[in-house]
């Protein structure tokens, strides 16, 4: 039905007395997620908005059975938002902040334990369309269906599934992996789970300038770890090299992150890659008319 | 933030790494007055970003009080530019620096290792030029090694390096305490990239740091106080410093040299829009993200901010709904440009989400140009321009 | 190498730790004048390594100038002791520091797990007596934690400690920072145990540690020139600054206080000699390891540093031969004791290990008494300390 | 036949153009262990007494198969020297040194890659009789046979093995475990592998005031998990409390680590604690012997 997340989710929000937590706990709830409180340090015992707050995530797992959480905390404290989660033993953690420093990332990848999927830092974070939210998309351009849908990019993401919406093609997961250099779960990582999941007939990628994501995520395919129809889009194939185009990790740099090699990349392993955002429903069309006549 | 030379070499002096001795000055009687005090054999840099100083002219010699005016007085001032880079940039200080008696150039580098999400080490024994040209002419003298930050560096990772490297065995046991110290320093200054290049072999056998380039993470700068002396944001380009100021990540804005002004909000939507505009063949005159949000303030500094770029013919605004309703995110808008000194005419935006047909509508009462998809609106945008 | 508490709170005040103002000094007319420059209710305290000072008078309170004379006289010369050292220790300087205003006494400490091989924090949010009194009386009171320092020590943790021992949740967050800090200078200098009790809540809700209790590695210490300056090695026992002069590590001399001298080579067969004798109904005067190797001159120093103990009756030197052959290490100890100015008469020696017999009947024909087990030997031992 | 080392095992000497590492390489090859070289970065190419030096250990191992390293390298070199062996794919690590920070230690135990197996610091080293030496026990006081030894000392186990050896008691292996606070190999390790070895019989422990390894000992006889006759001997019961007694681990600290404790450990769990080293031999061959009975 989907990857990561589905309607079973309980979900925590860590920095659930902030501005951000706060409203998107209530858009979660609102979305039908399974919101089952949040964490707050030194504001435990307090309810807002009917969300009970904990301080630690240790307690907010042991009193609400939680095994998502969601992170709104600032810069400074978030990479340690992070570790607390995931050595509470939450499953699923989701890091919405923008901004944190690359060496608190590489830090706190080095110490994730094992089997805990980190997505994000600087995500808008995942929804399984008619099942959960997790995150601050917009849920109601969503629908659910069978094209997954994985994406560097926020707003662009919610452009391409509106388009898909609209176009009549649903969702199983869009995952919003997130623009930052050091992120928990890259392409790679969410093709094998669309892999595995049945309902998945096909998969958008969303991809952009900086790193080689996008290179390794066609190794993939070229060596039929991935087998399912894809369709990608890279932004930024007019940025010059050595800016940052707004994403910390959207940087050409050295010869390497070009839009032109990722393009190349995916041409090779024959996943059409589209011009601009508008082509992808019709693209997604094509290959799964495709795939259904093979 | 990017570190000039002196700069990296003032943070690599302190973490220990070995650099010629050398001072830096913005002005030609005080390079007499360092070359009267240390009169040696010394090299006068130009301290720029760009990259190509040498070919530029921005290094020469001296040795003496006489002979530093010359070159101090050529290199101050003088504008230096590369293929990359045609507007290039000016040299406001020179480094001088005591010549260094070297027997053999090397490269060593830490930088960030996406894929692997760790520390990388990047060595060669062959040094002194762009490391992407050894990489290309002979890519069996570079040596790259990740460095998991659970278990750190150790000085044996460094001599494994240095003998794959086929460095002279003589600096192995150097090698690996710079190495040492440089990958202390990536974490203690929260630096992206730390570039030794190139790190010289002296004639006595001692290793030092030649040249250094430092880029240090704007995300981590919070932590540094001791850079804000450094901070040159916008001082390359004063739009940039003005979205800082407003309120705008390091990375929000960037400055291109085309004629359409362009904002829209998310990084991956702006990059698109640019895209787009591009193949309607166009040339974007800047990025900027003005970020999920899009406040209707924030949305009349943006506006402000693109089009006090002089080059600017036409702008397009390119905006998700989102969360919020069409209808509101036009009334921003609107909101936002009548504040504003920027003719409609000039003006195309593009509007999309949730209620759009509402949000066009009241974009439309008041006599702005509104659009269904990006790449009409880049069209538009395009056409207006040329205009 | 322990730190007394004002160096204590100097490496924790480097380190960010918050510990009260106050200043040490080792004269009456300097405490004076610390109170006449800052006339505040203060406390003067012994600076001594020794348990206990509290109950023996080793720290009184003062307000002004005039009232710290008299606590000043009366701690500074005066000997603390307690029941595990009955001789007790000389404190040579007070520390004076301003009172605090305490709501509730809290602990925290690092040291090294064996188990795990990690460090581990405990904390108890019931402070200010001895810790192992807690354990006693309110186990529950106390939180354990090992930290990998692979993954290293993150904010949550200490948030987490706090939680789960109850601290007050205005200090979490306070206490997580300490504690951060605590971890960082755990490593930084290399310390075997840093102790903050009582860790102090303030009335007006700020931590602070109120005492610091350090040890420090001594095998890290060469990585620490700042701690020369308070290496008091041997202070208290100039025969173990002797050893440590001869070419001992610091462990290899421990001064005890009965009539037996012992010498051995290897800690673990000092340790079994050390038992023998005491089984047999003596008491040793010290433990002295040569070391694996036992070299003649080594040796001599260790004769002469044992047998200068006043209360050292008799001497017993237990040798294992090892890869020396029985006959040779024979030889080495005759050199070694004949240049020496301890008798034969109270001497002892075990030999044992390949050509003993051989080794025996060298020791013999000099004279000195030569037994074959170390049950033996101990047994002569206490006998000669008797005579 | 034995633990941790056999006849096959190829060593190399880390350090061994110091004076140390070369007499002890002298030695180790006398004795019969496949000494294959050295390692003394800066001075690779060398060849000394007949043993080649190479830079690395990566060189070294691929240069001659070794599969073990002895460290012989100054404390503060020395943990760095143990990472390189570890990480350059060595199984079993040796490191004799004495004196390394507690610290260094720490950092290493915990950079220590899974499945390599490390003995010491300031340790002997271990003897397979008949088989291998490596380390820097005296060979000659060894001999084959079916009694396992573990040891925190140096000097006490020779002594203990002569002893045993005089009694016509031969040895399995014999592991000097070190006598530091940190150390990579623990008493219950080595009893976990004596439990397995099929030609150890009994073994005997050598223990020391300070840490917990005796009573951990215990423990695990206790739950079974070793069930093979056992005797101890607790070195420094006459030690005071918060004296370092020669080994920077035999201490009695806080109440723990007291000789009493691991005296009492043994005792619940029916191990015969001897009194003094020349009891120990007797005390194996009654055990033996009721072992033999059952």
């Amino acid at each position: 039905m989907s990857i990561y997340l589905n309607a079973d989710n309980k979900v925590i929000v860590q920095g659930i007395t902030g501005r951000e937590g706060l409203y998107h706990a209530n858009r979660m709830n609102a979305y039908g997620t399974k919101v089952a409180g949040g964490v707050t340090p030194g504001k435990g015992g307090q309810t807002v908005d009917g969300f009970a707050v904990f301080d630690t995530v240790s307690e907010a797992k042991a009193k609400t059975g939680a095994t998502t959480s969601v992170i709104f905390v600032p810069p400074p404290f978030a990479a340690d938002a992070i570790l607390e989660a995931a050595n509470a033993g939450i499953e699923l953690v989701v890091c919405i902040t923008e901004g944190i420093p690359v060496h608190d990332m590489l830090k706190a990848v080095a110490a994730l334990p094992p089997g805990v999927r980190l997505v994000g830092p600087n995500c808008p974070g995942l929804v399984s369309p008619g099942q959960a939210l997790v995150g601050i998309m917009p849920g109601h351009v969503f629908q659910p269906g069978a094209v997954g849908l994985v994406s560097r990019s926020g707003t662009l993401t919610y452009e391409i599934v509106d388009l898909l919406t609209r176009a009549g093609i649903g969702q199983s997961t869009c995952v919003g992996i997130g623009g930052d250099p050091i992120i928990g779960t890259v392409f790679t990582d969410c093709l094998r789970a669309f892999e595995k999941d049945e309902h998945t007939r096909a998969v958008v990628i969303v991809g952009e300038i900086g790193g080689t994501d996008e290179e390794d995520a066609a190794k993939l395919i070229a060596t039929r770890e991935f087998t399912k129809p894809a369709v990608a889009f890279i932004g930024g194939r007019s940025a010059p090299e050595g800016k940052r185009m707004g994403h910390a990790g959207a940087i050409v740099s050295g010869g390497t992150g070009t839009a032109q090699a990722k393009v190349e990349a995916f041409g090779a392993v024959n996943v059409p890659v589209a011009d601009s955002p508008a082509q992808i429903p019709a693209l997604v069309e094509r290959i799964l008319a495709k795939a259904g006549r093979a | 933030m990017r570190l000039l030379e002196y700069q990296g070499k003032e943070l690599f002096a302190k973490a220990g790494i070995p650099v010629p001795k050398g001072r830096v000055t913005a002005s030609v009687d005080e390079a007499v007055t360092i070359m009267r005090e240390a009169p040696a054999p010394s090299v006068v840099k130009a301290q720029v970003l760009i990259g190509g100083r040498g070919k530029a002219g921005g290094i020469k010699f001296c040795s003496n009080a006489e002979d530093v005016k010359e070159p101090a007085r050529a290199i101050l001032g003088m504008r230096i530019a590369n293929a990359q880079n045609p507007q290039g940039e000016v040299a406001k200080r020179v480094w001088i620096e005591q010549r260094l008696d070297i027997d053999k150039e090397m490269y060593l580098s830490i930088t960030v290792d996406r894929a692997s999400k760790r520390p990388i080490v990047i060595a060669s024994s062959v040094g002194g030029m762009d490391i992407e040209e050894v990489a290309h002419t002979n890519p069996g003298a570079i040596v790259k090694r990740t460095i998991d930050p659970a278990t750190g560096y150790w000085p044996y990772i460094g001599r494994s390096i240095a003998k794959e490297a086929a460095m002279p065995l003589g600096v192995m046991a150097q090698f690996s305490s710079i190495l040492g110290k440089l990958y202390d320093l990536f974490f203690s200054a929260g630096a992206l990239l730390l570039e030794i290049n190139p790190l010289a072999i002296t004639k006595d056998g001692k290793l030092i740091a030649s040249d250094a380039k430092v880029e240090i993470d704007d995300n981590g700068l919070f932590r540094h106080p001791e850079f804000d002396a450094w901070k040159t944001a916008g001082e390359e380009d004063p739009l940039k410093a003005r979205a800082v100021k407003a309120g705008l990540g390091e990375n929000n804005y960037v400055g291109l040299s085309g004629d359409v002004g362009i904002i829209g909000n998310g990084a991956g939507l702006v990059m698109a829009t640019l895209d787009a505009v591009t193949s309607a063949g166009g040339k974007p005159a800047n990025f900027l993200d003005v970020g999920g949000g899009a406040r209707a303030d924030l949305m009349r500094d943006a506006v402000d901010i693109v089009t006090s770029n002089p080059n600017v013919k036409s702008l397009f605004i390119n905006i998700f709904g989102g969360i919020t309703r069409g209808d509101e995110v036009a009334n921003g808008l609107v909101a936002a440009l009548q504040g504003g000194s920027w003719s409609t005419d000039k003006l195309v935006i593009r509007l999309t989400g949730t209620n759009e047909k509402e949000g066009r509508a009241v974009l439309e009462q008041h006599g702005i140009a509104a659009v269904e998809t990006m790449n009409e609106g880049a069209r538009v945008a395009v056409d207006l321009a040329k205009k």
